[in-house]
């Protein structure tokens, strides 16, 4: 209720519908006769699409000559429509922050069909009630600074930086591995025009290396982030290559002279590196490291050869882990994906039969660089005669990742167009269904199919090297349904290809928590609006591309990260950003000292001051969050959106009509 | 229209051991649980299959003796159309005259044109109630009856009864009739726990009382239980002893060399 | 009322059954204790030759009638009926086979005459009935009596040997005139089924294993099965066997399936109900293995073994073909 | 094809079979189903259903059921749980799709194999599925070594309630296993009482051959007695009734912790080891379904196979989660001749001769069905003398006395 010394509200409600979202006519009849009996609203309209330019001028004449000081509007998610609602009462003269929005969008409509009922008007008196308690906020701009960060230097990562770079920005590049590269480098070749990967990659990664503009860091990782949108400021870890690239040339006598030998992770562990090495031949940068677990001169003070034999004098066994500190104005993520191990999934012998792959380690078989040079061998080192590949191995699938992971119907086709050509062998292609979406893949499909590859549609039951007839003897068989003909089947083969899921990197929680980001049921980083922001996250200013945020294919992943390209230099070009003004503050008077709220806050923006023997919040690092204000022992916090007053209006509303809930049994 | 009336009869379970009441002259039915009797099981099965061939109304009867209810419920969840329980002043085991006699009187109104019972059953001391029955009833009966086929009419029945070795009799009656049934056409039917629950909820056994008069004038003097092997030199042992000695019985008999 | 004991006699085919030299024998040992005559009915088309055979008969009341050619009983129902009226019988035995059991109850009701089933034994005491019955498939011996007669009793197949019912005398042949009109028999002889041919004939069979509920599924024949290949025997089983369609009806002994005379009838799993000891109590030799103590098998077998039938039949098997090898 | 699939359209049997679909919670789930054919092409008897179960399913989808219910499909899923386990849609095959189609045949009485009715009935009337009298279910005890309580006749608190179940109890070889069982909780000084009398069937899989009712009732009477008995926890002997006492009983209130004696053991094994002497065989295990696949214990068997000293463990090629079933699971003891009759060969007798292939000379076992199946299959593939099937329990107690 309003009480009767409070000051006088003039509140406008609009009820907004349009045929797909809100409220169908007649409930927006009823509503806005409910809302214009409320106190202290001055006018309630429906109004068919409320978002729209007209809907907006409605809104806007209505502040003018109404003198409107509050705007509640029942419709869509704030989420979607709250900044459009705001400008429209900037634009009419209002603060931004007295605008208010009832979700009966989400809250009723889609969610129940028919009989709304009591529901909507609970939320919109709530929504009143509370407008009638919010405080005009101030949003403030900070400046930005134009320097951005790229985390993997895949082929997601290298697209955004050189787009960045070429516009006249730093990037800075931050990579894991010795190489920049990523798992495009290990592919041998792309669907669906089968050009060489590498023949595509390696100019772009060239590029980076001599980018006047780009700050390389291989062989790092980011450790610490902190700040916000405009401001970001990063700790990056730089691991000891042992190897000063500065003096290093990249000649490669170190490496050839290394003694000893270690199953190459580029090769998937079918050939082998040094303990000293590059990860492949077209490294960026050509600076090899030194494995310190396994080299002998860490392990027992001796070998040296590298050292010994290295002219420039580049070899230093001394260096040490360094923390570099970055400054940027945005982060684009570009982390990639890693490949389901499909040991779990024993059905198909992965690591117990011999002759049973995974796509990645096929790629690097088939690839020129690759430890068989490019032919494709079974384990004797003969040539297969019939080969097995399996979709989905992991994908669509409730067990394990419940997504489609979109590029294994295209590659398993690649493969068998490189198979038929390098082998003649019989390719049985064992799918669900084919998914070959995309420009140029239904002839690729169709390609294949005309070049005698088999498709046998069919979820594969188990590979068993079992035979129980004599044409299995010394085979893998691949027991199937063939659905179409609705017949079981035992197709004896000498290789089973695996096509696992992409799944989230094994750091994605990690780096997460790192950037404030949220994912998605699936695991990776989540977008913040699927649609129309594609790019950006719930963390401003951090954009994520490429299969960090979902499986794509190369052709989609550059478009992404040239599109967050664009939208990081969109902000940063435009020299500053605005900031929520959403945020908490301290009543001093109240605050005991207790520094509770010190290790809640996730933006490290509360600090205590010894002087005053109480904890101050920072405009500028908090975000508004609200752990604090709900931490706080002293009640001494409290946060400008979302103050006591307002809450507890919002809940009467919603309360104002309810009838006590029937008696659960 | 067929109706089809099946008499049941309870009879104590021989899965477990009879027990003999102290006077030696009954059994001691505390402790004993009962079962439907097999056969009446069987004449219940068919009366079903009649049911479904010809769109019969079948109704089961019996008196109110032993776990009769259970019994009657089931053959409700089964299928039939009626259940009915007779009360009266009979006893918890009465005779197959009296109950014969006690049935005949319930079947005065109650419309039948087939009569199905178990040929005979485990206790079927004074005669089999089948024939008794047909007899108060006056009605043609044919026993020991695997087969059963209603012409189209209605008024007649055609049926398997079973001769010694394997041979079956072809035989022709007139209906009403009485039959002893001595297997269906198929072995009786499974019927879900569900089902015997949703008829003890929904459906109804109707209950009716008649006279008992009159009995198979039979004295039982004394009920014992059988000698153990009585007829038998029991082998004892291992299974091993217990196959040697049977060899050596067979060897000695000059049946296995 | 006489004190004579009437017996009715049974034929199949032209054939007496065992079961009426059974009666007879009981009959020849009753009707003195009786104090009357023993007294043969035969009834029948074309069967007075028959009579011959019936010496241990008093005398033989020979009732000849088109009608009473075929199985139905409901016309020897009719003829008994009146006959036993007339002559008023202190008791009557009837078997308890497929034409008894379809009689006794009747002739109960029509005449008022007590009668007493399932009968092992019987005797005539002070005037009284006086029979032991086998109850509750086997597991009860009731002793029970019609007090002062007269009576009629359905006697079990077994209670006495068929010998003492043979005798080499002829006996007196009374023909007597049906006292009622067979024309009103509502039950009509249509013909006979045969069982259909080409299993194994287990009535000629030297050896048989039979096998009963004990065996609880169809997938344990085999187990049996390997005890009867090992024996050169063929299968034969009890009614619930057969009514699970795991065997044949072929195989089938007792009162409705086939009636055996082995040498040796080897009874597994069966617990050996009435009806079916009926089919197989003859046979030279009885070996019985059932896991419950109480199975009246026991009764008729010459040696039996109380054990699980899963455990001795294979080592039973075994034992054989040893010996065999 | 014109597909008629209106509710008009549907035979009392299809529309039984689709009324329990969508009374139970899952149901939806079937319509999840992506017909990748991974069921089928799993299913160990999906060579002899006429429609293995991703055919069912698209018939079921399609709405024309009624061949699919009289086919001998229904009766042919022994519920191994591979399906289930392996199906990326996770549709419940075993749970629920099987039980729905049997229980609607049930309902109608329609085509249900003999030899099941009567393990139904005597589960009715008995409590067991063997028919056997419920009176002399704890004789056993007077059969074993060792005291046993029975508390039916000395109710008394104890720490072990021990569901011994019905083939255990009656069944003269499975019996041996609850002899040794007995014998080693004895010496293992556990505190144990059995229900003798007052045990009824668990009844697993009634429930999975559609008898919900029966099943119903048996958890209703045995949630009643349970109650009235003090006890910390239960062990069982049949992994069947672990899995009901685990993931069923709790539906229904009936919430007791409990465990299979392989891992009661497992979890005194550094009690049990010390007990333990030479046994030289080579042994291989085999996974029972409701141990290892429907509820992920395959470790605790093993622990004890090689916990035994000169036991040498080989596994055979299918383990663990992709073990062949015995064929005796969701009713198939009682459906043998039926599933026989149409699939020609026994997955029992597959098996052994997959632990054949091992070089093993014992093959392991810790379920009832398996070791009565497995001991018939080696009998009728002629294994024996080459490889005897033993429970885990019978080798842990020979090896204790040895």
């Amino acid at each position: 209720m309003v009480g009767a010394t409070e000051q006088k509200r003039r509140i406008g409600v609009y009820i907004c519908h349009c045929p797909t979202t809100v409220v169908d006519s007649a409930d927006v009849d009823e509503l806005r006769e409910f809302a214009s009996r409320l106190p202290s609203v001055v006018v309630a309209r429906g109004c068919e699409a409320g978002c729209s330019e007209r809907g907006q001028n409605v809104i806007k004449d209505d502040i003018r000559n109404l003198r409107l000081d509050r705007v509640v509007v029942a419709g869509c998610s704030p989420h979607t429509h709250e900044s459009t609602f705001r400008r429209a009462c900037r634009d009419a003269g209002l603060n931004p922050y007295l605008f208010q929005i009832a979700n009966i969008g989400e809250q009723c409509s889609w969610a129940q069909r028919n009989g709304n009922g009591h529901k909507p008007k609970a939320l919109l008196q709530a929504a009143v009630r509370r407008a009638y308690h919010l405080e005009p906020l101030q949003s403030r701009e900070v400046p930005v600074n134009p320097n951005v960060l790229v985390i993997g230097g895949g082929i997601a990562g290298i697209q955004a930086a050189l787009r960045l770079a070429d516009s006249g920005h730093k990037v800075y590049l931050v990579e894991r591995e010795p190489s920049i590269g990523g798992r495009m480098m290990q592919l041998d070749k792309v669907f669906p025009t089968l050009e060489d990967s590498s023949y595509i990659l390696s100019p772009k990664m060239t590029a980076v290396a001599c980018h006047p503009y780009i700050q390389l860091m291989t062989y790092s990782e980011v450790v610490d982030v902190a700040g916000r949108v405009g401001n970001f400021r990063l700790k990056v870890r730089r691991k000891p290559h042992y190897v000063d690239e500065s003096k290093c040339t990249g000649c490669g006598v170190c490496v050839a002279n290394c003694p000893l030998k270690r199953p190459s992770e580029f090769d998937l562990g079918l050939g082998k590196r040094k303990i000293i090495y590059t990860s492949f031949s077209q490294a960026v940068p050509n600076i090899p490291v030194i494995d310190r677990d396994r080299c002998l001169y860490f392990d027992r003070g001796t070998c040296r050869v590298c050292e010994r034999l290295c002219e420039h004098r580049a070899i230093d066994f001394d260096q040490q882990e360094r923390i570099e500190d970055i400054e940027v104005g945005a982060i684009i993520v570009a982390t990639g994906y890693d490949l389901f191990d499909p040991s779990p999934m024993s059905r198909y012998g992965y690591k117990q039969l011999g002759n049973v792959l995974t796509s990645l380690e096929f790629e690097r078989m088939c690839s020129a660089t690759g430890p068989t040079g490019g032919a494709i061998r079974l384990n004797d080192g003969s040539a297969p005669e019939s080969v097995a590949i399996i979709h989905c191995v992991g994908s669509r699938d409730r067990n394990y990742f419940d997504y489609c992971s979109r590029v294994c119907c295209m590659y398993a086709l690649k493969y068998s167009l490189l198979t038929r050509e390098r082998t003649n062998a019989d390719v049985f292609q064992f799918y669900i269904d084919m998914h070959c979406c995309g420009k140029g893949s239904e002839e690729f499909y169709r390609h294949a199919s005309e070049r005698g590859s088999k498709f046998v549609r069919g979820e594969v039951a188990e590979v068993t090297d079992q035979a129980i007839t004599a044409e299995e003897r010394g085979k893998l068989t691949v027991v199937a349904e063939d659905t179409l003909l609705g017949r079981r089947i035992r197709i004896p083969v000498d290789m089973v290809i695996l096509c696992p899921a992409m799944t989230p990197r094994r750091d994605t929680e990690e780096m997460a928590r790192l950037l404030g980001l949220a994912r998605g049921a699936d695991g990776f980083f989540l977008e913040r609006q699927p649609k129309v922001e594609p790019t950006a996250t719930s963390s401003n200013g951090v954009f994520v591309v490429g299969c960090a945020q979902g499986p794509r294919d190369i052709t989609d992943t550059i478009a992404q990260a040239s599109a967050a390209a664009a939208e990081v230099l969109a902000m940063i070009n435009g020299g500053k950003v605005e900031i929520e003004a959403t945020s908490a503050a301290v009543d001093e008077s109240l605050c005991s000292g207790c520094k509770v709220c010190l290790a809640l806050c996730p933006y490290d923006a509360i600090s205590f001051i010894e002087d005053k023997k109480a904890c101050q919040i920072s405009d500028v690092e908090c975000k508004g969050c609200g752990v604090c204000v709900a931490g706080c022992p002293a009640g001494a916090i409290s946060a400008n959106q979302f103050t006591d007053k307002q809450i507890l209006a919002e809940i009467e509303g919603l309360l104002a009509d309810a009838k006590p809930p029937p008696l659960a049994v | 229209m067929l109706d089809i009336v099946v008499p049941i009869k309870q009879v104590p379970d021989l899965v477990e051991e009879l027990e003999i009441d102290p006077s030696g002259t009954a059994l001691g039915l505390e402790r004993t649980r009962f079962v439907v009797n097999e056969l009446d099981d069987h004449a219940l099965e068919q009366a079903l299959l009649l049911k479904e061939k010809h769109q019969a109304q079948v109704s089961v009867i019996a008196l109110d003796v032993g776990d009769v209810e259970e019994t009657l419920f089931m053959a409700l969840a089964k299928g039939v159309d009626q259940a009915i329980k007779i009360s009266g002043d009979f006893g918890p085991a009465p005779d197959n005259h009296t109950t014969a006699r006690v049935l005949k009187d319930v079947l005065g109104g109650l419309s039948h044109n087939l009569i199905l019972t178990g040929v005979q059953a485990i206790d079927d001391l004074d005669g089999q109630l089948g024939i008794l029955l047909s007899s108060y009833l006056d009605l043609p009966y044919v026993g020991l009856v695997s087969g059963v086929q209603i012409d189209e009419g209605g008024s007649k029945a055609t049926v398997l009864k079973e001769l010694p070795g394997g041979v079956k009799a072809e035989l022709e009656l007139p209906l009403p009739a009485v039959l002893g049934i001595q297997a269906a056409e198929q072995p009786p039917r499974y019927v879900p726990v569900s089902r015997v629950r949703q008829a003890m909820r929904t459906a109804t056994i109707e209950e009716r009382s008649a006279a008992a008069e009159g009995n198979g004038h039979i004295r039982v003097r004394r009920i014992s239980k059988p000698q153990v092997g009585a007829g038998a030199e029991l082998l004892e042992g291992s299974s091993e002893d217990i196959a040697e000695q049977i060899v050596g019985i067979l060897a000695d008999r000059g049946i296995l060399r | 009322m006489s004190q004579d004991v009437f017996v009715l006699v049974e034929h199949l085919k032209g054939q007496l059954t065992d079961g009426t030299f059974e009666l007879l024998g009981i009959g020849r040992e009753v009707a003195p204790q009786a104090g009357g005559r023993l007294v043969a009915l035969l009834l029948g088309r074309d069967v007075r030759g028959l009579a011959e055979q019936l010496g241990a008969a008093d005398v033989v009341l020979y009732v000849e009638d088109e009608r009473l050619g075929d199985s139905v009983p409901e016309a020897y129902r009719r003829v008994l009926a009146g006959l036993l009226q007339e002559q008023s019988p202190k008791l009557t035995l009837l078997p308890t086979s497929s034409l008894g059991m379809d009689l006794a109850g009747a002739l109960s009701v029509e005449l008022n005459l007590p009668m007493i089933a399932f009968c092992k034994q019987l005797a005539v005491q002070d005037g009284s009935i006086v029979a032991t019955c086998e109850l509750y498939g086997g597991r009860a011996v009731v002793e029970a009596e019609i007090p002062e007669g007269p009576g009629l009793a359905l006697v079990l197949p077994g209670a006495c040997p068929a010998d003492k019912g043979r005798s080499e005398g002829a006996p007196a042949v009374e023909e007597v005139k049906p006292s009622v009109d067979l024309a009103e028999v509502r039950v009509r002889f249509k013909g006979l089924i045969e069982p259909p041919p080409g299993d194994v004939d287990i009535t000629r069979q030297e050896i048989l294993v039979s096998v009963g509920r004990g065996v609880q599924r169809e997938e344990n024949l085999p187990i049996v099965q390997e005890l009867a290949d090992a024996l050169g025997a063929a299968l034969s089983s009890s009614r619930p066997v057969v009514d699970q369609q795991w065997l044949p009806p072929t195989r089938q002994v007792g009162k409705s399936g086939m009636t055996v005379k082995p040498r040796l009838y080897l009874a597994v799993g069966i617990s050996g109900a009435p009806e079916h000891v009926e089919g197989m109590r003859d046979s030279d030799l009885i070996v019985a293995i059932n896991s419950d103590a109480r199975a009246p098998i026991f009764n008729v077998a010459h040696y039996g073994a109380v054990a699980d039938l899963f455990e001795v039949v294979p080592k039973l098997a075994e034992a054989v073909k040893n010996r065999g090898a | 094809m014109v597909q008629t699939a209106s509710r008009e359209a549907r035979g009392p049997l299809t529309q039984a079979f689709f009324d329990r679909i969508a009374a139970v919670a899952e149901g939806e789930k079937l319509k999840a189903c992506i017909q990748c054919g991974i069921c089928s092409g799993s299913c160990p008897l999906g060579f002899a259903m006429q429609y293995p179960p991703r055919r069912l399913i698209a018939s079921l989808r399609a709405g024309v059921m009624e061949q699919v219910l009289q086919s001998n499909t229904p009766w042919l899923c022994v519920a191994c749980y591979t399906c289930t386990a392996r199906c990326p849609s996770a549709v419940g095959i075993t749970d629920m799709l099987f039980p729905a189609m049997r229980e609607a045949l049930l309902m109608q009485g329609v085509g249900v194999p003999g030899e099941l009715q009567t393990a139904l009935e005597n589960t009715f009337r008995h409590g067991n599925p063997l028919g056997e009298p419920p009176s002399k279910r704890a004789d056993w005890i007077q059969e074993v070594d060792v005291p046993v309580t029975d508390l039916s006749a000395d109710p008394r608190e104890v720490d072990i309630l021990w569901l011994v179940e019905c083939y255990p109890a009656y069944h003269v070889r499975a019996k041996e296993t609850v002899k040794a069982l007995a014998r080693t909780l004895h010496a293992l000084g556990a505190d144990f009482g059995v229900l003798g009398q007052e045990e009824r069937c668990v009844g697993d899989s009634q429930r999975l051959v559609g008898e919900n009712g029966l099943f119903e009732m048996l958890v209703e009477e045995n949630g009643k007695t349970l109650d009235r008995f003090q006890f910390r926890q239960i062990i069982v002997t049949d992994p069947h009734a672990y899995n009901a006492l685990k993931n069923e009983y709790p539906k229904y209130g009936v919430n007791y912790p409990v465990q299979h004696y392989t891992q009661y053991l497992a979890s005194r094994l550094e009690e049990l080891r010390p007990m333990l002497g030479e046994l030289n065989h080579t042994i291989t295990f085999h996974d029972p379904c409701y141990l290892g696949r429907r509820n992920g214990e395959y470790e605790a068997p093993r622990q004890l196979i090689q916990a035994i000293p000169g036991v040498t463990f080989v596994e055979m090629e299918r383990n663990r989660e992709n073990g062949l079933c015995c064929g005796g699971g969701g009713g198939g003891m009682w459906l043998d001749s039926f599933a026989y009759e149409y699939a020609k060969e026994r997955l029992s007798e597959k098996r052994v001769r997959e632990a054949a292939r091992t070089g093993a000379d014992v093959m392991a076992v810790c379920c009832p069905n398996d070791l009565l199946r497995f001991e018939d299959a080696v009998k009728v593939v002629g294994l024996e003398g080459k490889l005897v099937v033993k429970d885990i329990i019978e080798l842990i107690d020979e090896a204790r006395k040895g």
